[in-house]
């Protein structure tokens, strides 16, 4: 078995591109991406882990993740269309009614 | 009145019962009967809803109204009852042996907590005995010529009300049997006294002055109030009886030094001349002359001013224990003597002549308590009484006579219209510039005296006294000659109104005369041939003190047993030659003011006119007041604006409101945070988490 | 006195809940009636006030202990309880505010026109914080009555105040607030150095009386209870909030503001900093004095050049409660009974200022000094009344004011001279402030007399006033009733506070000096 | 291969665990259900058939008890702590349904995915409450939720609530992703999600070499920071909070909060322990952070939803305090608090939500002016809702930050204390700048006229009241559920 110390650092870097992506981007829809990517590499982390040590655990958490980022990609990709509805634009830049 | 009491000291009480009950009666009558009518006719008797109707006058009518006859009677009844009682105690009192002449009636327990406790008690002893008489006494005749003399005033419950209230006040001042009662009294008289000056309250002069009487005494009251924890912390007590007697010990035991002496008694001196108006604290009592007459006559000429020469005497054993203190006394009673009667002789209104007259004589008490004359300071207190009371009710006469004009420049020639009150007042001019035989003359002479001759006094205090002497006879004649004799000055308008006036006004006068001739008998000092009953009588009362200062010089040079009594003792050939001084001084003084305002009447001004600032220095009183005004009152209330604006406006307040609006712009800053856009708000999260999570890895 | 001692042993809990009951009452009244509402509340407090009586009828002030005591277990995990009693400290107190509430309540009867309902819930409610502080003999129940009292206070200031009313009632709240809530973390600290010291979580003050906090930590928590309770009395330089307060408030509210509000603050440094930390109470006497004078004289001074009255009264009351601090602070019974009765004396005389400035302010609808001028002509009765008040503000014997004040710098004098040679000299200012104001207000000509539409005191106004003058009279006269009841308790709070400092001198290392003992310097 | 072991006693156990949040999952669909075959008019049933499963879903928490029972494989305990944190939810929740009875009509949230949301919601938030594993938590949280931002998008017409629910489901995926990549170092440190095993592993500092499980465990804070709104990741709140439907803003201040803060308490209180010397400090200064933050933002705020929203903030700040003294008493404190902070600040949405007449411009702060004599019970309410969440007493947010700010003291967390009583010092302005405009200010125009609120409606304000009145008064037997509570948690 492999060590997964080479796993680890992958999702490392996997969640850090997302999260700079979070917070670098003004495309909601590419925010949701990152999210997603930061989601996918918490599941690179869980799997090489659950692998490593013969642990089902950390496959079962890969799958709930999964469920989970589906449900929500659902719900937030409904929310950007209301949005773009109303506002025919998902620059996060021109969603700033609500500050202060 | 009451019978063959067994103990009339039983009933000393009364004294200030009396009294008493006229304050309440005529504040009731005042409150009731007398209120409504001096509101304004417009809406009087409808105060409780606000708006009266139009019309329906009918305060005006001019018949006596029945309360004020009512109140006519109570005043005066009051008093007269209270100096019976008095005169009634004060017999029992000298048929008791000398030694044991001291009663003191315990009433009840006024304020106890922790160490102190202070009784409402009577004292009668010598001294207070002499006060009582002399309040009571004079007090009654001043009610009496009040009747009169304020029968056109409509406040005339009012006024008397006020004038019981005195005569309570100064009553328990002399009877009280502790220091505390004594202050009570104290400022009981003070009250009066800011009442009674500002009693034509609509005048602003006159509640002006009336403030400054009370606010100027307060100066004084704060010396008293520290000399009485001084007192109080030292000899565990306030009453006089305990402090006396403890002296002898607590010399012992070291604890009364005459550094500690010297504290205590200089701050009743503050106190003293706060309230006998001596420097630097007399200012007061010349604009106290802003009140009714009779005012001016019991409060600040026979009474309440002598208060503090009372005081003086009272604690004369604390006083010849600290030498420091008695020259002070001494010198500020010669200075505020000659200093006063200077101002004296430009004034042109006939009450500020009196008043600063009182002040001066009121020096000479002070002179006589500071050589450790506290008998000859007394006798002066008595004899003053009269001949002042006597002088201020003559000028109210005068005034009366006058329709109220005050000033002397326009009276002349009044002899004729008003005889009784000339002579009256020409007998109290006599004994106040010392001419022999007459009261003035042996309490004054006996303080010449003492000036020189006591181991306190020294011939400089005589020389100033005597030169004062000379000035006062200068320039009560001036008053007399002004106002009496020579050409009529008089307003045309006025001069048609001249009268006499009413008996209840004339024989007052014609009775202080007669104390003012006789008055000083009962002191005949024993170089004359007297037996000085006086001095024998307060014997007693000041004994303590000289075997105290026996005691401190005892212990400073051991052994040497100084013979207080017996400067007293021989008669000393000088005392008949400075008494021939002092005459002759008065006489001169009599002659240059008959010469320039009889003979040369037209001098005076010329004179005034060659020396221009002189003129203008002693006419405006030396400036005191403006110096007063500009040195204290003007820094202090200037002060405090300041202290209020930079303080409390901008410094705390602006701190508070700075911290409060730097709280809420740091709020708004904080806010601005928030920008709205998400991805900042991710950018916060994850430097959040960048912050947590390597403080926690590289910690 | 014939009370069942059933009634005895309620009567503080009833004393304290009847003007809640009073207050719930209220809430069910129609808002339409105000007179009704105004009579139902006078009714409740005077009900309150009759049912004071038998507390002090039947004090015993031979002892020392709290009398009237109610305990119930209130939070029982952290050892706190409903515990009510009375002392002679308090008793007075208490006496004062059943007493000024009537009296608050019927100067209303003009004054307040809108919203009568909620005015009069305000008041009633104020009464169960007041006399909850007064009678609480449990730290956290103390607190909560504490902080009670604040809200209807803002009320009454924010809603019925003049112009400034929000500003004044905000800083009000939010300076006693901060105030007490550094209280609260000390209390707390407290609380918990007990359980570390007995092991027993309780917050009754005698058990707290008889801990030996460190010197150290006594500093710290003085100086916590001490900022709330100068803040609340207010001493220099804490004061700023008055005058607004005072100023804005409406008459009511200013009198029990002066008459009771500020002396919880002292009665919180009597009954809590300085026995709980009484060598902290000794060490810092010199700061705690020095800024009493200050207070004394600053209040004086500025009160002096005020032009409108409310303000100068309230200046004056910074003044007058320098007094009772100087009192306090000396340490032994003549000052402490002087501070003691000193907060009665104020309380009337003061609020009987206020009054009589909202008589006139009724009427003519205004307040500055310069609008009036020789008014005695027109309201004489007011005009004597108004001098009885002053006079005894000023302190002349023969009334209240004296006695205390008497006792006050005689009390003081023992332990600083300095301190009340200064003080003493607060005397003639008080003098020269009140009477400039009752010249300039009183007498001389009557100028404006047709503006001012003044009228004389009504017969509502002679009742609410007479009670204050007898007692002026009363108290000036006669203070004995008043003392004895508070000597024994007096007695053994200073002989208490005594020893426990001698105890901690007698600990103390020779040639400590303040700084090494609360601050970590060496050398 | 041995038959795989079936104990049906076992099932039942983990079943009976679950109870509630079956009895809520049934309830959802049975709404969801009822909207699609009911008429129109009688969609007005629906917030009563949510109510009674609400109501039966306490009453089989009730019937549980509060004692321990696991339930699959320790994924998931029905126990005191778990019960406590139940109550609060499931009482907010009820409120929140009460209060929709008045409001859902002119919301236009009168549909039955609103309701089945809610209740699918609140399932996630039992659940978190009661998780005692990583995964479970996870889990619940997100079952929380996803629900949650469809709610506050609810009124998606709305510009300012499909903002506001747009940031809080990026910055709640967000948030998400990175608790979620702590369980993941979490889990690669020590091979376990299950929290019973991780405090035997951490207890006594037994993995503070690994910084693995450090980093999981900071990672894990800030997903948790962020549900319970810490500065500085609190950010989203006040948007949030604004955006959504009022009736959503409250549950969310009141119900998710709680969930979180319940799963928060149960890692801080079992896992901090074993790194407290690491993560001390960092809590503690959150807990300064977050109260000055969120109290000194509101003070200039004009929005009275947004104010709360702040204010929501600041009292997480407080909260914490009760977690960074970290013992039994702090841990308790923590619950009361969340107890009463429920009733308190649904009570104050609950009397704004019938002030306002409309969203965003509805909640001005002007528009209170003269509220409180016109409607005095309403002003009364509102002052009382007030002056709790500003904590003076007799109420009973003031016994919880007596409580709070006790735990701190004990612990010897002096200064936090204090920063905590003048926090709460300044907080007094704006919450008192609310009673200012509602007595102490006349409007220009008429006195805004209220919605009269129908019978639920009321009885949910009067409940908050008298919950907030009897907590402030006599708070003994909740601060002994509480004690248990925690407690049970411990042992």
């Amino acid at each position: 078995m492999m060590e997964p110390s080479a796993y680890l650092i992958l999702s490392g870097i996997l969640f850090a591109i997302g999260a700079v992506g979070v917070v670098a981007r003004k495309n909601a829809l590419i925010i949701l991406m990152s999210v997603e990517l930061m989601l996918n590499g918490v599941n690179v982390a869980f799997v090489a882990v659950g692998s490593y040590l013969g642990d089902p655990t950390g496959g079962i958490f890969a799958f709930m993740v999964m469920t989970v980022a589906a449900a929500e990609a659902a719900v937030g990709l409904s929310i950007l269309i209301a949005i773009y509805r109303l506002k025919e634009t998902i620059d996060i830049t021109e969603l700033s009614v609500l500050k202060w | 009145m009451v019978g063959p009491l067994s103990n009339i000291h039983e009933y000393l009480w009364l004294i200030l019962a009396f009294p008493l009950a006229g304050v309440v009666l005529n504040g009731i009558i005042a409150l009731v009967a007398e209120r409504p009518l001096l509101l304004p006719a417009d809406d009087h008797g409808h105060d409780d809803h606000g708006h009266g109707g139009h019309g329906d006058e009918h305060g005006a009518h001019h018949e006596t109204p029945g309360y004020r006859k009512l109140v006519a009677f109570i005043a005066p009844a009051m008093i007269f009852a209270a100096f019976v009682v008095a005169l009634l105690s004060v017999i029992q009192l000298a048929q008791m042996p000398a030694e044991s002449r001291t009663v003191v009636q315990t009433l009840f327990t006024w304020i106890q907590s922790g160490g102190l406790s202070v009784s409402v008690a009577l004292q009668l002893d010598p001294l207070s005995s002499v006060m009582i008489l002399v309040v009571t006494g004079v007090g009654f005749l001043i009610h009496v010529y009040s009747v009169g003399y304020m029968s056109h005033e409509p406040a005339f419950a009012r006024f008397f009300f006020y004038l019981n209230l005195f005569m309570f006040s100064m009553l328990t001042l002399v009877l009280g049997s502790s220091y505390l009662l004594m202050f009570v009294g104290w400022e009981g008289v003070g009250l009066c006294s800011y009442l009674l000056i500002g009693f034509w309250y609509e005048k602003d002069s006159a509640s002006t002055a009336g403030k400054k009487a009370f606010v100027v005494n307060r100066v004084g009251d704060f010396g008293f109030l520290l000399a009485m924890f001084l007192v109080f912390w030292n000899f565990g007590t306030l009453n006089y009886t305990d402090v006396m007697a403890r002296i002898p010990a607590l010399q012992h035991s070291g604890i009364l030094t005459a550094g500690l002496a010297t504290a205590i008694t200089l701050l009743m001196f503050v106190g003293a001349t706060g309230k006998s108006a001596q420097i630097p604290l007399y200012i007061w009592l010349p604009d106290a002359m802003e009140g009714p007459t009779p005012v001016s006559a019991l409060i600040h000429a026979a009474t309440m001013v002598t208060a503090g020469v009372y005081m003086v005497a009272r604690s004369n054993a604390l006083f010849m224990l600290a030498p420091f203190t008695m020259g002070t006394v001494a010198v500020i009673g010669a200075a505020t003597a000659i200093f006063a009667a200077s101002m004296g002789i430009c004034q042109k209104d006939i009450k500020r002549v009196l008043a600063y007259s009182t002040v001066s004589q009121l020096g000479y008490m002070f002179l006589a308590c500071g050589v450790g004359a506290f008998t000859a300071g007394v006798f002066h207190l008595m004899t003053h009484a009269f001949f002042k009371a006597l002088l201020f009710l003559g000028s109210g006469s005068v005034i009366h006579a006058m329709s109220g004009e005050q000033d002397m420049m326009k009276m002349g020639s009044l002899r004729k219209h008003t005889p009784i009150t000339f002579y009256t007042m020409f007998i109290g001019t006599l004994a106040i510039a010392g001419i022999p035989g007459l009261a003035g003359f042996f309490s004054k002479d006996e303080i010449l005296w003492k000036a020189y001759s006591s181991s306190h006094g020294s011939p400089v205090l005589w020389a100033v006294a005597a030169v004062a002497a000379g000035t006062t006879a200068f320039y009560m004649f001036r008053l007399i000659f002004l106002t009496f004799f020579g050409a009529s000055r008089i307003d045309k308008e006025v001069e048609k109104h001249v009268h006499e006036s009413p008996f209840s006004m004339t024989i007052p006068l014609m009775v202080l005369a007669v104390l003012s001739i006789c008055g000083g008998w009962i002191g005949v000092p024993a170089a004359l041939g007297g037996l000085n009953h006086f001095e024998k009588w307060l014997e007693p009362i000041f004994e303590g003190g000289h075997k105290a200062a026996a005691v401190a010089t005892e212990a400073l040079s051991h052994g040497a047993t100084a013979a207080v009594h017996g400067a007293a003792a021989h008669h000393d050939p000088m005392e008949f030659i400075l008494m021939g001084a002092s005459v002759a001084v008065a006489l001169f003084g009599i002659a240059i003011a008959y010469y320039l305002y009889m003979v040369r009447p037209e001098k005076p001004a010329k004179i005034a006119e060659a020396n221009p600032n002189l003129y203008r220095l002693v006419y405006n009183k030396y400036f005191v007041d403006e110096l007063y005004e500009w040195l204290i009152i003007r820094r202090i209330v200037n002060g405090s604006v300041w202290l209020w604006q930079m303080f409390d406006v901008q410094f705390i307040d602006a701190m508070v409101n700075g911290v409060a609006k730097t709280v809420r712009s740091a709020g708004d800053e904080t806010r601005k945070i928030q920008t709205g856009v998400v991805g900042n708000y991710a950018f916060s999260i994850l430097l959040g988490a960048v912050f947590i999570v390597g403080y926690l890895i590289w910690r | 006195m014939t009370a069942s001692p059933n009634l005895m042993s309620n009567l503080l809990t009833i004393l304290i809940f009847l003007p809640l009951a009073g207050a719930f009452a209220l809430f069910f009244l129609p808002k339409e009636n105000g007179r009704a509402i105004k009579h139902f509340t006078l009714l409740v407090t005077l009900v309150e006030f009759l049912l004071s009586i038998p507390v002090l009828t039947n004090f015993d002030g031979a002892t020392a202990a709290m009398q009237f005591t109610q305990k119930f277990a209130w939070i029982p995990q952290f050892g706190i309880s409903y515990n009510v009693g009375v002392d002679g400290i308090s008793l007075w107190l208490l006496m004062l505010t059943t007493f000024i509430m009537p009296i608050a309540v019927l100067s209303t009867y003009a004054a307040i026109e809108k919203h009568v309902k909620e005015f009069m819930i305000f008041m009633l409610l104020l009464e169960v914080g007041m006399v909850g502080v007064f009678l609480a003999i449990d730290l956290f129940l103390f607190y909560i009555f504490w902080e009670l009292v604040l809200i209807p206070m803002y009320f009454l200031i924010g809603v019925w105040g003049g112009e400034r009313r929000i500003y004044a009632a905000v800083k009000f709240f939010i300076y006693t607030f901060l105030g007490s809530v550094l209280m609260l973390v000390a209390i707390l600290a407290l609380y918990f150095y007990n359980y570390k010291v007995t092991g027993v979580y309780t917050t009754e003050l005698s058990a707290l009386y008889n801990l030996n906090i460190p010197v150290k930590m006594q500093f710290w928590m003085f100086l916590a209870f001490g900022l709330a309770f100068a803040f609340k009395v207010p001493m220099f330089p804490f004061h700023t909030w008055l005058p607004d307060a005072h100023v804005e408030a409406p008459t009511a509210g200013s009198v029990i503001l002066a008459a009771v509000l500020l002396k919880m603050g002292t009665y919180g440094f009597l009954r809590l900093a300085m026995p709980l930390f009484p060598v902290a109470t000794f060490d810092l006497m010199p700061f705690v004095t020095a800024l009493a004078v200050i207070g004394i004289i600053y209040g004086a001074l500025v009160a002096m050049v005020q032009k409108d009255i409310k303000k100068l009264v309230a200046y004056s009351s910074v003044s007058h409660l320098g007094f009772v601090m100087l009192g306090l602070f000396a340490l032994n019974i003549e000052g402490i009974e002087g501070g003691i009765l000193q907060m009665i004396n104020h309380g009337i005389s003061t609020g009987a200022l206020f009054l009589g400035v909202g008589i006139i302010y009724e009427r003519s609808h205004t307040r500055q000094i310069a609008d009036f001028g020789g008014i005695a002509k027109i309201v004489p009765l007011f005009t004597l009344i108004f001098m009885i008040v002053t006079f005894s503000s000023i302190g002349l014997p023969g009334m209240n004011g004296f006695v205390g004040e008497f006792l006050i710098m005689l009390g003081a004098f023992k332990t600083s001279q300095t301190a009340t040679v200064f003080a003493a000299s607060g005397v003639i200012l008080a003098a020269v402030y009140m009477l400039w104001m009752a010249q300039r207000v009183l007498f001389g000509k009557l100028t404006n007399a047709h503006k001012l539409h003044l009228t004389d005191m009504n017969l509502r106004e002679i009742a609410y006033m007479a009670p204050l003058v007898l007692f002026i009279f009363w108290i000036g006269i006669y203070p004995q009733p008043f003392l004895r009841k508070m000597d024994a308790s007096v007695n053994a709070f200073v002989v208490q506070i005594h020893a426990k400092r001698q105890a901690a001198i007698a600990a103390t290392p020779a040639g400590e000096t303040l700084l090494a003992r609360y601050f970590d310097v060496r050398k | 291969m041995a038959p795989i072991p079936f104990d049906s006693s076992q099932v039942m156990q983990g079943i009976s665990c679950i109870a509630p949040e079956a009895i809520l999952v049934c309830t959802a669909i049975a709404v969801l259900m009822a909207d699609l075959f009911m008429p129109e008019d009688g969609k007005a049933s629906l917030p009563w058939i949510s109510l009674a499963g609400v109501l039966a879903a306490l009453g089989s928490v009730y019937a549980l008890g509060s004692g321990r029972i696991v339930g699959f494989s320790g994924m998931i305990a029905s126990d005191g702590f778990g019960m406590f944190f139940s109550v609060v939810v499931l009482s907010a929740c009820a409120l929140v349904l009460l209060m929709s009875t008045g409001w859902s009509e002119r919301a236009g949230t009168q549909k039955g995915e609103f309701y089945s949301l809610i209740l699918m919601s609140t399932t996630g938030m039992l659940i978190m409450a009661k998780g005692t594993d990583l995964m479970t938590i996870f889990l619940g949280l997100e079952t929380l939720s996803i629900p949650i931002y469809v709610l506050v998008g609810f009124q998606r017409n709305r510009m300012t609530a499909i903002e506001g629910a747009l940031k809080y489901f990026l910055l709640g995926a967000f948030g998400a992703a990175f608790m979620l990549y702590g369980m993941a170092l979490i889990y690669a440190a020590t091979g376990t999600t299950k929290i019973a095993v991780l405090v035997y592993m951490s207890v006594g500092g037994g993995m503070t070499g690994s910084p693995l499980f450090i980093a999981g465990i900071g990672l894990l804070l800030v997903g948790f920071a962020f549900k319970v709104s810490l500065a500085p990741f609190h950010m989203w709140t006040p948007d949030a909070y604004e955006g959504a439907p009022t009736l959503i803003t409250a549950f969310m201040s009141a119900a998710v909060k709680a969930a979180a803060f319940a799963a928060f308490i149960r890692v801080a209180l079992l896992l901090f322990p074993g790194v407290s010397a690491a993560v001390g400090p960092v809590l503690w200064v959150l807990a300064v952070l977050t109260m000055t933050v969120g109290n000194f933002s509101a003070l200039g705020q004009n929005n009275v939803k947004r104010i709360l929203a702040y204010s929501s903030i600041a009292h997480a700040g407080y909260i914490l305090v009760g977690l960074v003294a970290g013992d039994l008493l702090g841990g308790q404190a923590a619950l009361f608090y969340l107890l009463v902070y429920a009733f308190m600040n649904i009570g104050a949405f609950g009397v704004l939500m019938l002030i306002s007449q409309k969203e965003d411009d509805g909640y001005d702060i002007h528009n209170l002016k003269g509220i409180g004599f016109k409607y005095p019970v309403l002003g009364a309410l509102l002052t009382l809702f007030l002056v709790s969440l500003a904590g003076i007493p007799p109420t009973g947010g003031f016994i919880g930050k007596f409580y709070l700010f006790s735990a701190a003291v004990k612990n010897g967390y002096i200064w936090l204390a204090i920063l905590g009583v003048l926090n709460s010092a300044a907080s007094i302005y704006y919450y008192l700048r609310i009673v200012v405009y509602m007595y102490f200010m006349t409007p220009e125009g008429e006195v805004v006229t209220p919605h009269t609120p129908p019978m639920g409606y009321a009885l949910a304000l009067c409940a908050c009241a008298a919950v907030v009145l009897v907590l402030g008064m006599i708070p003994s037997a909740v601060l002994t559920m509480a004690e248990q509570s925690v407690l049970s948690l411990l042992m």
